[in-house]
Order: C-alpha cells, then structure tokens, then sequence
C-alpha cells in the first residue's frame, strides 16, 4: 500500500523532473509514456501469468487505429472519447488473442503470438482504405482535452494527459495484482495443475487478465495515437512486441515497477545513444542487454529489490 | 448410508498396459479407506482418474449423486472433490500463508475480486492463520515456499487441501517425506476431519495406514485385490506376498 | 497436374532449405533448452567466412564451407565460455535478452566490417547448373541442398538417439545437477553440443545462402522463421523439426502459388491452425 | 551563426544502406560546396529510424524542431515517415526536402514539401513505353505488396495499356517472401510475354532476379522489365551474372557520364568508403543539399519556409543525374528517365548503361491521382 | 572399486547467503554403514548434497579415500567413487527407463544394466517408459538402480525408502546390507523412519540446525529415551 504511494509519488516526481529539465524533448516523453502502457500491460500476461508472448504489439495496434479510425473515419475527435475507443478494442483484440495463445504453452505458444501479430499486421496493410495501408493513417486531428488544452507543437497537453494516464492505470494496475484475482494470476504461472486442483479456472482467469491487459495496452496505443497524431503499421508490428519483451525482461518482470523502469531505461538509452551515433548504436544497446543479464539477471528493478530483499533480512 | 463417492467399472489403458482395470469403489460419508499396493499398481492413476485430471477409457465416477465422469478437474473440486499431490506441487515463490489464504478465498468464490485484498479480510487470515497452527507451521508462513524444507511442504500441501473443505477428500502418500516427528501432526489434522468427511489415504506408511483405516482396500497391477478391515488385510495371502511381505508378521505378532 | 508436381518440387526445396538452416536452432533451444535468438547470427557469420574464403580468396566451394563451419565454431567457443554458460537454466526471459543482445552486437559489428551490401557465396560451375526433371528445370544447388537436408536429418537424428553422447546430453538437460552427480561432465556435453548446433547453424547460412542472402540484418530479418519452423515441429525433435519444415514450406509455396497476396495470411493461419491441433508441436517432447 | 537541418533516415537496421547514401550525398555536397552560406555555417543533425514508423518520426521531428531548433527537416527515406511529419511544419515554420521517399501525394500534403529524389510513378511510366516499343504485348505485373509496390503497378498498368498493350494478372506478394519459385511458376503459367516486377533494394531482388533465371523463365525468352530500383548500384555485385542484361528505367545511375557526375562519385565514394555501395539515394540527398543551400540563401538565413520555399519554386540546375528543374506548381522534381541496361565493365564490376533517354519527366502520378 | 572412507573435517555449507551447515565433523570407514538422523529441515539432505559439490561450500575438507575432494566439481567426485541418491527423485524425465540406467552406468558396458534389471523387476517391464511416466515408487527404484550401477565407493542415499512398499523396503535394505558387508561400499543413509535406520547402521550421528548433535551406536542411542525424544522428536522407539 504504501510502497505503492511511493510509487506514484516517484513516477509523478520523475514526471515533473521530465517536463522541466527535458521541455524540448516531452513528445519523447511521451511516446515512452505510451510504450510504458504497453509493457505495463505485458507484464500482466508475462510476468504475472506466465504467458509467453511476442505478439502483444497487436494489443497496442488495435488500440492505435481504434481511436485513430474512429477520429480520421467517425469524427470522433474528443481525445476522451478517442482513448475510451481505444481501450475497448484493445480490450476486444486482448479477448481474441487470449483465446488464440491460451491454446498452447512454451515455444508453441510463443509462435502463436507470433501469428497473431504477422495476421494482425498483414490485416491492416490491407485494408488500407480504412488504415492508410502502409503509408500510415494520417489526419488525425484530436480536440483540446475539456475543451480547454490544444494539443501543441511542443507537446505538453500530450504528455500531461499521458502521465495523468500513466498514473490512473498504475494505481489500478497495481491494486489488480495484488488482489486475489492477481494472487491467482500468480499461482498459474507457477502452476496450473495445482490451482486446477484448488477448483479454479485457469483458462477463465487468463483470459479476464488477457483482456484486461488488452485494455492498458489499447490505452498506450490509443495516447500514441491521440499524441502523434498519425498511426503506422509498425504499432502493429512483430518488433514492436519483440522491444516491448526487451524492455519487460530488462526492467524485471512480475512487478510492474520493472515494467516502468524497463521502458524508461532502454527507450531513453535508445534515443541517447541513436542520436550520438544514429550508425552503430545498435550495438550498443546490444552490449546494454548482455549487461543487464550478466549483472543483474533478474533485470533493473528485480535485482536491485532482491538486493534490498537480502539485506533487510539480514537485518532482521 | 448411501454412498457419498462412487466409482463403477474405470477403466485406463495406458499403450497395450491396463493401468486401471475394471476397479469398483464406492465410499460413504465418514468412511476413512487405505488405499495401498505395490509400486506401479495403479494408484495415483486411480486418483487422478477420478479427479478428472486424465480421462477414463470406460466407467463412471458419482460423486453425492451426480455423474461427473464427463466434469473437467475444476468442476470436481469445486463438487467436493478435493486430492492431494504424492509429489508436492506448489507455488515456490509464494508464502503459506498466501497459498492457504487463496485456497480459502476460491472455496468461498471470491478469488476473482479485483478491488480488494486477502490481507484486509480478518476471516480468511484468521481462517488461514489458525490452519497453519494446526500443522505446525505457522512460524513459516511469511517464508517462500522454495526455502523451507520438504517435509514441511507436504504439511502445507495437506494444510491446501483441508482448506478446501472438501466432502470428499484423497490424499496422495500425505506422510512420505515427512518426518516421523511431524507425522503425528498429519495424524492429528486427519482425526480432527469433520466426521462426515469420506477420506481415502494412499500410504506406504504401514503404522500411519493402519493407525488411520477403518477399511482397507489392496490394489495391484491395477486391479483390486483386497477390500476389507485392516485385521483381515494381514492374514490374506496375496497381499502379504505381493506388498506387506514381514510387515504382516510384526503386526500380527504385535 | 505438372504444375502441382512443380510446385511440389518447389515446395520440397524450400522445405529442405528451412530444415538445413533452422536444425541446429532445435538442438540449441528443445535438447539445451537455450532460446537462441542468436542463431540467426550464426549463420550469418558462416555466410560471411564462406564469402569471404570463396570469393576474396577464391577457395573451393567445399573448403569454403568446410572454413565457414569451422570458423563460426571458433568464434562460439568463447561466446559460449563467457555468455551462453551464465544462461543455461535460466528463465527463457532471461535467455530471450541475452540472445538478443549478441544478435544485436553481431549485427554492429559485421555491418561495420563487411558494410551493409549483400555478399553472394560463388558456388561451382556443376551446383549452378539448371537440372531438367523432365516437366522443369530446377538448379542443381537446389538438389544440393535436399541431399544435405537428408544428410544432416540423418546424421544428427542418430547423434542425438542412438549415440552415448546423446543420452548424456539429454540427461544433462532433463536435470544438470544430477546428470553431474552421475559423472557426466555436463560443461563438457553442453559446450560440445554448442559447437554442433553453431556448426550446422553455419551450415545451413552457407548452404541456404542462395535463398537467404548474406548481409548484415540477416540476423534478425529470419529469426521469426527459425522460430516457428522449429515450435511447430517440437524443438528438439529431429523428425519433428523436418516435418515442420517440409509441411511449411509446402504451404507457404502452395500459398504464395495459389494466391500470393494472401500468402502472409495463409501461412500464419496455418501455423494456428497446426499448433490449435498439436500445442505441443508435431512431435514435441514430453517435458 | 549556424543553421541547422535535421535529417531523418534509416541509418541502422535492414536499410541503413541507404542512409549511408543520404549521409554520403550530404557529406559530398558540402565537401564540394563548402559547409557555410554567407555567413551561416551549415550543421547536419541525424536522426535514425530503422524501419517504416509514423509515430517515431513525427516524435523525432518534432525533437529536432523543438529541442534541437533545426531550420530544415530533410532526408525520409519511406513514405511513411514523410507524411507523417508534414502537420508540423506549418506550425514550425520548416521546409521539408524530400530525399527519397517516392510516394506522389506527398507533396500535397503540405505546401512547405519539397522533393529531390524521384516517384514511383515518374520511375515505372517510361519502361512500359519501352516494353511495348520492344514488341512485348501480354505482361504480368509482379510488385511487393506495399505502396511503392501498388504505385509501380499502377503506373506500369496506365503506361502500358495507353500504348495498347495488356496487362493479363497483377500479383502482389507479400515484403517477406524468401522463395520466389511459386511465383515464377505463376509467370510461366499466366502466358504473358513479359513481366513488370517491383520490390524494395534490397535482399529480395537477388532472390527474386535469380529465381527468374533457374526457374527457367530467362531461358523461356519472357522478357524483363522494372523500375531501377531493382538493380540500384549497391545490390549490382551481389546480383552479378544473374541482371546482366535486364533493362529497368531510373532517374540515375553511377555510371551516368557527365562532368557533374564524376565530380559527384568521386566526393561521394570518398564519403561513404567503398564506392560500390553508391547508390541512388545519394543523389537524392546531394540535389536535396543544393535546395536547402539555395533556399538559405534566399532567406539570408532567416527562419521564412514560405520564402524559402518559394524561392526554389522553379530552380533548375545541373544535377549529377542530368538537367533538373523544381516544378513551381507540384515543388516535385522534374528530371530525365534513362532507360539503362546492365552490362559488365572491362574491369569485372558490374554497372547501369544507359541506353535510352526520356527527357524532363515530370511526375504522372499526381495527375493520375486527380 | 572396493569401499572407501570418508572423513569430513570442519564442514560448513549452505545455498547462496544462507548458511544451513556449521563446523560438520566425522569419519565414515571403508564398508561402515552410518546413518544420518534429524528432525525436518536440520540439514540432513544439505549434507548429501554438501558431499555430492552441489551447495555452496563455505569451509572445511571432505575426504574420500584419502584423497581431499573438497575443491572438485559434482561429476569428478561422481567418477571418483562418489554416488549419490538425492530425496527428490531425479530420474531424467524425458529419457526412458533404459537410457535413465545408462547414464548411471560410466565407463561400464552396457549389458550390466542387467543387474539394475536383477535389483528390480519392475524396471524391466518399464524399460521402456519415459521417466516422467514412471509412478512414485518406480521413480524411486530408478534413480537407486541407476546410482548403484556406477559401482560407487561410497553411496549417499538420502531416504531411499520413501514411498516404497514395505516388501520392496526389506529387500532394498537388505541389499544395501549385503553391499556393504562384501566391501564394495561405504553407505550413509538419511531416513525417517528411525527404527528401519538403527537396524540397519553400524553408527549413527543426529543433526540438530546444521550442528552434529549426537554421535553413536544404535545400540546407545535406542538407550538414550532422552536424546531420542529431544533430538528426533519421537516419543519411543518399538
Ligand atoms: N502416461 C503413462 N504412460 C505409460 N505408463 C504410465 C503412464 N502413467 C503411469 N504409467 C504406468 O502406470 C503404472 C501405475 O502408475 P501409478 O502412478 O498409478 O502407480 P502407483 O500405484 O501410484 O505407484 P506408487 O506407489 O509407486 O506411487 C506404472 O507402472 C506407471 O509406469
Ligand atoms: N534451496 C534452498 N535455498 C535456501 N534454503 C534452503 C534450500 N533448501 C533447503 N534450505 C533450508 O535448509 C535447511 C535444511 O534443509 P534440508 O533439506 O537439508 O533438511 P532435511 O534435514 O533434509 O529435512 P527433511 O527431513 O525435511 O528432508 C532448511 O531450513 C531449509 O529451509
Ligand atoms: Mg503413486
Ligand atoms: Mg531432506
């Protein structure tokens, strides 16, 4: 509970730090604000049910072009509106992928996930009359938020609304994992028989976890869309969920601060060394992950918590 | 009494091997039945036949009346039905108290909630609390599970089950690796099952089986041997040769 | 009724190309149990060797392979010793992020010292030769490639089943430590199992080359395919691995044949509705 | 003082080879022009973008704009991108010089787009003139499944069927296709006399390029026609003895024999290492550098992008790929299309000859589109 | 090989941070059979596993034969003589029955998977049957065959009983005797049932947190009611 309010305190804190000392750089901000929703809702499949996924951009995509259609096609233009659209068909692709990835477990799985995004990706490139197709669905024109905030060039409407965003579905993420819907979300993911065997549904309850993931992710694709106001189908795409896995496992899965600290980490690290050397930073970042899995196995946050973890009770 | 469990004809090939052949049981309300047999007969098979976790090829299993020989294992338990692991199957990152707490929450149909926390509801703690007195462990259950001893596992893995409240309940050799200090504990918790409770305990714990038994059944080579007291299971040929070898002479000498 | 044959024969060559490229991923990720996003990067590094020795050098195309095979296999050695050890055993998570990060290293680095542009392997003058069967030419390389499919099908199916070193190695993977506690020297089994699957990793790179060119983002750009060709066979399983790859092959040729526009959809389609029916895999192992 | 220009390109990932081009047309630009105009020193500021992504390029235009405070967005390799930056400018007060990406309506989307590379359109209208003249009446149209891919196709159709020849099938298969047997097989079966083909530089072509000689269908006499694209200059050594011969049509190519040209190879093949790895969009970036110096001059370094923009409306000069003017109305270039041909030099390598000019082509793909 | 001594010196081990055994001391002489006694979670299975080089070993020296094997990994103290039976059952899940055996087997030819077969019928009819679809027992029988057949000098056999029927128990302990009177091994054995393990052992010694707590005969300890109930929390032996 408490570390908890600590938390919102620190992503608010880290937030303000961000808009003072980098106000040139808040669309980046807010573009990892986004993937941060993104990951935030992987690791609710990844790292609290177990569920190995290289899909879940599909999630985000779906998200994206809801909110960007129904602004380019329905003139649905209040942002409000646009990120209400963009949960539910997150939702919706969440349901579907769930029940296509549930089917199997481990490698099968994961090539499952896989599919999912290679079809989702193939389905809007052709559509193109609704999606734009390859060339990106522009002409997305959100309204001020209330009425009363235009979204401006340098993007400060975007990322307040993000974070505010940001903070809403921390909160409720982290009351979800800590219930006993969450508890039995962890119990499945170190073994199924066993909750089996305590009469609950392990199929039901991943689904409602995929959905509701589903959902958060929508809500990163839909901020993408309101923020940048065009939307691509690389946020339907198979790197797109294979970064979000990167980022994920590099922060530390099954806690939710992992997810944070993970996108914060590699997308800053990205664009720092991307713009010092946009030739060879690729291998850098390379060397970044080697890094990570050499010193800190459990990724960023898992290890520095288990770290803190042993001392306490050695303290004690 | 009529019976509580029922089960008619089961039947699992395994290959070209009858693992569970034609086996007829059927238990009442309070009955407190040994399931033994030598290695390989067919035991744990006959659990999880019944438990839904692998399909018969024939047979049906009743359980209070109603055929649930077609249910998945979650709908079983959720009947009453409720077994547990020869091998200990638990959530290693989890504590105890979690674990119990959980299993108290989805007997009672609220492990789904969202907005809310074990923690903040005093009758599961208390519930779980008082459980894991009851075996003994109670010191542990703050610890994750993959840091205290096996023998104490399997006190948890029975503390799970009880915590189900089940109307029928199977235990899976409850006492193998643990200690004969703690078995007394398993012993005690078993006597203190509600009396209406049908309890069917594999063991190879000879002393715990017949301490336990009112009634004790001999499978071998998946086939039922033996079905009758515990006095009589010592003096019956088959069974002394194919499973108690000496361990029927001390009894019957003590 | 030719042209199916057609396609047949084109189906099997592809099948046949997949096999030889993604087998020793199957080793690595179903027999050690080490999801290796690198392998890509393997083969890779073998094409690189084998353009380099055949063409700047202008070696044979036996040696060049045989350079290739070696090569990569000495490079592995002190990747393995210094990264992939630390990984084995660990969470496929973790695994996945390191895998990666090699990929991505590899990558920097052969695009800094071979530049970005494709490298062809030159094959000899009898592989470059059209082969008429009758109702269609195919390339000799083609029938090259199927014959080392085989080969290798065969050749590492009894390495794995019926050699002592298979056991041994399965055994190590079911359960290290006890595998230990039973003398096998399972630093020893792991790191020879490396070098084949590097091995024919660098194989199959050169030997597919002529499908799957040589050039820096060769690494990523096929990981997906390796991925699933060995998911839906069942890693670690050799027939199941060649199953995979020939069913595959056959429907992504019979797709992109049928209707190429839809040719994306009707392979993953497939590929769900193979898995739906096999969620361990055409002939996963047991776990 | 100095005046910056930020540009967007892939300079890592699957096509950093073309952003060493644009690097190494800017790079040659300035070593032969100088790097300040008047008294403004000129500053390159690159941004990489792997693959296709909207978002992040808008993200990182937006970044150059605000924080970096460029003054000039230029290079954007993949359509895409370009149009997904076009909102900012009016509100940033930037010019945007298209360096390659090929799409038409780019142009449309914001009066401050100017573009120096080429369309797909303007690309593949001239080989079908060519293939029709050639005696090729039946073809079939094989493009990757993406819009240059449709653009080409479209183009190819009107150009041929206007001169009265028949499109008889139009296949787009999918950007990840690794085998491309089943198609050559559907070629051979379609009974076309020709095939228009299309798909990014790249890997694919070699693919593609050696599946239509084992297959059999070079042998079998159809003929081959596309855009240049398919043997840009980089792919050439890998392709080798497999495109000698094919004849595609291009706004440039290395071997283009003019004063400006050897002068531009030279810098450029300096600036990028190897010189094989030249290709086409370092033209594109060198011609975008002479806009962007020109338009700097006619603001006199002040931050104007309706006056810069307008003073280019019309320039003409001499480009390395030939004579070429910004047409006023659509601020695309117009250009000559070379018809070229592969063909083996003296020394080995391979190269582009060009056998064939179409003069001043403008861009058919904006008509088209109204 | 014949039988071999062990002798432990100052032993201390744990896992990672933990430390579960303090200062571990005594001598087990060539063909001696020694029983390992304890209540739950004492240690009795960390020293095995100590012994085998699978816990982190903080200090002291382990002796096998003489010679130190303390600094050597898990499979070199396998093949010099060291074999080990841990409490989980560890048969190779994916291999069957046979291949199970063979990895058990070191240097040795093939055909001695026989004599496992010989030890245990069962495994026989099973040879087939991947390990993960073995029952219980059989597991078990397994992953002692599969120790024995490697010819160790000495045998660590952590609750080799469990789950075992009782017939099968007195044949196993009664073997286990006669391979320890023909000195072809030293055997250290940790069971539960204490009765089952004081007639088997030759000594005994307790643990009690990671500490020897106890040092004896059978004989002396079924005298001492008092150490038995304190140290083994049972209340008699019968
Ligand atoms: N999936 C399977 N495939 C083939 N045979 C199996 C399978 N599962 C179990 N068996 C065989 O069925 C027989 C019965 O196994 P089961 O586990 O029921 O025995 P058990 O009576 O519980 O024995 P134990 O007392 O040793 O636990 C064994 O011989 C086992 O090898
Ligand atoms: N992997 C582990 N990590 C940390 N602590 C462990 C681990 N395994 C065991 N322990 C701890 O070490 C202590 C000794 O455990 P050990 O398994 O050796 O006991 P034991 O005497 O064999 O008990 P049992 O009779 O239950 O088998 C216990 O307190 C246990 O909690
Ligand atoms: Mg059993
Ligand atoms: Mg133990």
């Amino acid at each position: 509970m408490t570390r908890d309010a600590i938390g919102v305190l620190v992503i608010a804190a880290f937030a303000l730090v961000g808009y003072f000392l980098f106000p040139n750089n808040l669309a980046l901000l807010t573009r990892i604000t986004a993937i941060a929703l993104l990951v935030l809702s992987l690791d609710l499949v990844t790292g609290y049910c177990g569920v190995a996924t290289l899909g879940h951009a599909a999630l985000f995509g779906a998200g994206a072009y809801g909110a960007g259609i129904a602004a380019a096609h329905f003139g649905i233009t209040d942002p409000i509106a646009m990120l209400a659209v963009g949960i539910v068909s997150g939702a919706i692709a969440g349901l579907i992928s769930g029940v296509v990835v549930l089917r199997a477990h481990g490698l099968p799985q994961l090539v499952l996930s896989i599919a999912i995004i290679h079809l989702a990706h193939e389905a809007a490139n052709k559509a193109s009359g609704w999606t734009g197709g390859s060339d990106g669905l522009a002409g997305i024109m959100p309204d001020a938020v209330f009425g009363l905030w235009q979204f401006d060039l340098w993007g400060r409407t975007a990322y307040v609304f993000g974070i505010v965003l940001l903070i809403v579905a921390f909160v409720i993420l982290r009351q979800i994992v800590r219930s006993p819907f969450g508890m039995l979300c962890r119990g499945i993911r170190q073994d199924p028989v066993r909750v089996r065997a305590m009469g609950a549904s392990v199929h039901g309850t991943l689904i409602k976890m995929y959905a509701i993931s589903g959902a958060v992710a929508g809500a990163g694709g839909a901020l993408n869309a309101i923020s940048t106001q065009v939307v691509g189908l690389d946020s339907l795409s198979f790197t797109l969920s294979a970064e979000a896995l990167v980022m994920l496992v590099l922060g530390g899965t099954g806690s939710l601060y992992g997810a944070l600290i993970g996108t914060i980490t590699f997308m800053w690290f990205e664009d720092v060394v991307s713009a010092a050397n946009p030739f060879h930073w690729l291998t850098i970042v390379g060397a970044l992950l080697i890094a990570v899995v050499l010193f800190a196995p459990k990724g960023l946050y898992g290890s520095v918590a288990a770290y803190f973890e042993r001392r306490g009770r050695k303290g004690r | 009494m009529s019976a509580i469990f029922d089960v008619r004809n089961l039947r699992k090939m395994f290959g070209g091997l009858a693992v569970t052949n034609d086996v007829s049981l059927s238990m009442a309300p309070g009955d407190r039945v040994a399931l033994i047999g030598p290695n390989g007969a067919g035991k744990t098979t006959f659990v999880n036949l019944v438990t839904g976790n692998i399909l018969p090829n024939s047979g049906t299993v009743t359980l209070g009346g109603e055929d649930v020989t077609r249910l998945g294992p979650t709908q079983r338990v959720r009947r009453g039905l409720v077994r547990s692991f020869q091998v200990t199957r638990l959530f290693s990152e989890m504590t105890p108290e979690e674990h119990v707490s959980l299993a108290i929450l989805q007997r009672e149909g609220r492990s789904g909630k969202m907005f809310a926390s074990h923690r903040a509801m005093p009758g599961v703690m208390d519930e779980a609390h008082a459980l894991l007195a009851k075996l003994g462990i109670a010191q542990l259950a703050g610890h994750r599970v993959s840091e205290i001893a096996y023998g104490q596992q399997r006190l948890l893995e029975l503390a799970l089950a009880l915590a189900l409240k089940p109307k029928v309940l199977l235990l899976d050799e409850p006492a193998a690796g643990v200690p004969q200090s703690d078995t007394a504990r398993i012993e005690q918790a078993i006597a203190d099952l509600p009396a209406d409770l049908a309890v069917l305990m594999i063991e190879h714990d000879m002393d715990l089986v017949f301490r336990f038994a009112k009634r004790v059944i001999v499978l071998a080579a998946g086939e039922i041997i033996f079905d009758g007291s515990p006095d009589a299971v010592t003096k019956d040929a088959r069974v002394r040769q194919a499973y108690l070898g000496s361990y029927a002479d001390a009894r019957s000498v003590a | 009724m030719q042209t199916v044959f057609s396609i047949g024969v084109d189906a099997l060559a592809y099948g046949m190309v997949l096999f030889v490229i993604s087998i020793g991923l199957s080793v690595t990720m179903g027999l050690m149990r080490v999801v290796n996003l690198a392998h890509g990067a393997f083969a890779m590094i073998g094409g690189y060797i084998a353009s380099y020795a055949a063409r700047d050098l202008g070696l044979a195309y036996a040696f060049a392979v045989l350079i290739a095979v070696v090569g990569t296999i000495l490079i592995a050695i002190p990747i393995e010793r210094l990264l992939y050890r630390r990984i084995y055993g660990q969470p496929e998570l973790t695994q996945v992020l390191m895998t990666i990060g090699i990929t991505f290293c590899i990558i920097g680095i052969a695009n800094y010292i071979f530049g970005p542009t494709l490298k062809t392997i030159p094959t000899p003058e009898t592989l470059r030769q059209s082969v008429s069967l009758g109702f269609r030419t195919v390339s000799a390389h083609r029938l090259f490639v199927i014959a080392c499919g085989l080969a290798v099908a065969l050749g590492l199916w009894y390495f794995i089943e019926r050699t002592a070193f298979g056991v041994k190695l399965r055994a190590a993977v079911d359960n290290a430590a006890m595998a230990a506690a039973l003398g096998v020297k399972t630093q020893v089994v792991y790191a020879v199992s490396f070098a084949v699957a590097v091995g024919l990793a660098a194989f199959g790179g050169v030997v597919g080359a002529e499908l799957l060119p040589i050039e820096p983002y060769y690494a990523l750009r096929y990981m997906v395919t390796f991925l699933v060709v060995v998911s839906v066979g069942g890693a670690g399983s050799i027939p199941g691995a060649l199953a995979a790859c020939l069913l595959l092959g056959a429907i992504d040729t019979a797709g992109r044949y049928l209707m190429p526009e839809f040719g994306e959809f009707f392979f993953y389609l497939a590929v769900i509705a193979i898995v739906w029916i096999f969620p361990r895999g055409l002939a996963g192992r047991a776990k | 003082d100095t005046i910056k220009v930020g540009v967007v390109g892939p300079f890592s990932g699957p096509f950093a080879l073309q952003g060493k081009n644009f690097k190494a047309g800017i790079d040659a630009y300035m070593a032969l022009n100088g790097s300040t105009v008047g008294d403004d020193t000129i500053e390159i500021i690159y941004r990489d973008i792997p693959t296709a992504d909207p978002a992040q390029s808008k993200a990182l235009s937006q970044e150059l704009v605000v924080k970096e405070g460029v003054q000039y967005l230029a290079g954007f390799y993949f359509t895409p991108d370009a149009m997904a930056a076009t909102p900012l400018l009016e509100q940033a007060n930037v010019p945007m010089v298209v360096m390659n990406a090929a799409t038409s309506a780019i142009v449309t989307k914001s009066p401050f787009v100017v573009r120096t590379s080429f369309t797909t359109w303007q690309t593949s209208t001239p080989i079908a003139k060519v293939a029709f003249d050639g005696g090729t009446k039946k073809v079939i149209s094989v493009v990757s499944d993406y819009g240059p891919g449709v653009d080409a196709e479209a183009a190819f159709k009107a150009g041929f069927e206007k001169a009265g020849g028949a499109v008889v099938e139009a296949i787009r298969m999918p950007l990840q296709t690794n085998d491309f047997s089943p198609i050559m097989q559907r070629i051979k079966d379609s009974g076309a006399e020709g095939v228009f083909a299309f798909l990014p530089s790249g890997p694919t072509t070699l693919g593609f390029v050696k599946a239509f000689n084992e297959n059999g269908l070079k042998d079998a006499g159809i003929k081959f026609f596309a855009p240049g694209d398919l043997t840009q200059e980089s792919d050439l050594p890998a392709l080798g003895e497999a495109a000698l011969g094919l004849q595609t049509t291009f706004h440039y190519a290395v071997s283009h024999d003019s004063a400006e040209n050897k002068k531009f190879v030279e810098a450029a093949a300096k600036a990028i290492g190897n010189p094989a790895e030249l290709s086409f969009p370092a033209v594109g970036a060198y011609d975008g550098m002479h806009v962007i110096y020109k338009m700097i001059e006619a603001t006199g370094g002040e931050q104007d992008a309706a006056k810069a923009v307008d003073a280019v409306k019309g320039l003409s000069w001499e480009s390395p790929r030939g004579p070429v003017t910004i047409d006023p109305e659509s601020r695309h270039i117009t250009q000559n299309i070379y018809l070229r041909e592969v063909a083996k030099a003296e020394d080995g390598t391979y190269y582009n000859k060009e056998i064939q000019t179409f003069e001043k082509q403008g861009d058919p793909g904006l008509a088209a589109a109204k | 090989m014949p039988a071999a001594s062990l002798e432990i010196a100052g032993l201390s081990a744990g896992y990672g941070q933990t430390r579960v055994l303090e200062d571990i001391s005594f001598c087990a002489g060539a063909g001696r059979k020694l029983a390992v006694l304890g209540r739950n979670g004492m240690g009795k299975s960390t020293l095995f596993a100590t012994l085998a080089g699978q816990t982190k070993r903080y200090g002291g020296e382990i002796r096998l034969g003489g010679q130190p094997i303390e600094g050597i990994d898990s499979a070199s103290r396998a093949l010099k003589g060291l074999g080990y039976v841990p409490q989980s059952r560890d048969v190779f899940p994916t291999l069957t029955v046979e291949e199970n055996l063979f990895v058990g087997l070191k240097a040795r030819p093939r055909s001695a998977i026989e004599e496992a077969y010989a030890m245990f019928p069962r495994l026989k009819e099973r040879r087939k049957n991947l390990g993960s679809q073995l029952s219980g027992g059989e597991q078990q029988m397994l992953t002692t065959a599969r120790t024995i057949l490697g010819q160790p000098s000495v045998l660590l056999l952590d609750e080799p009983l469990e789950g075992l029927a009782p017939v099968i128990c007195e044949e196993l302990m009664a073997a286990f005797g006669t391979l320890a009177a023909s000195g072809e091994m030293t055997i250290l054995l940790v069971e539960q049932r204490i009765q089952s393990a004081l007639d088997f052992a030759d000594a005994v010694i307790i643990l009690e947190r990671g500490r020897i707590a106890w040092t004896g005969t059978p004989a002396a300890l079924a005298a001492d009611q008092h150490t038995v109930e304190t140290l083994l929390g049972v209340g008699g032996l019968h």
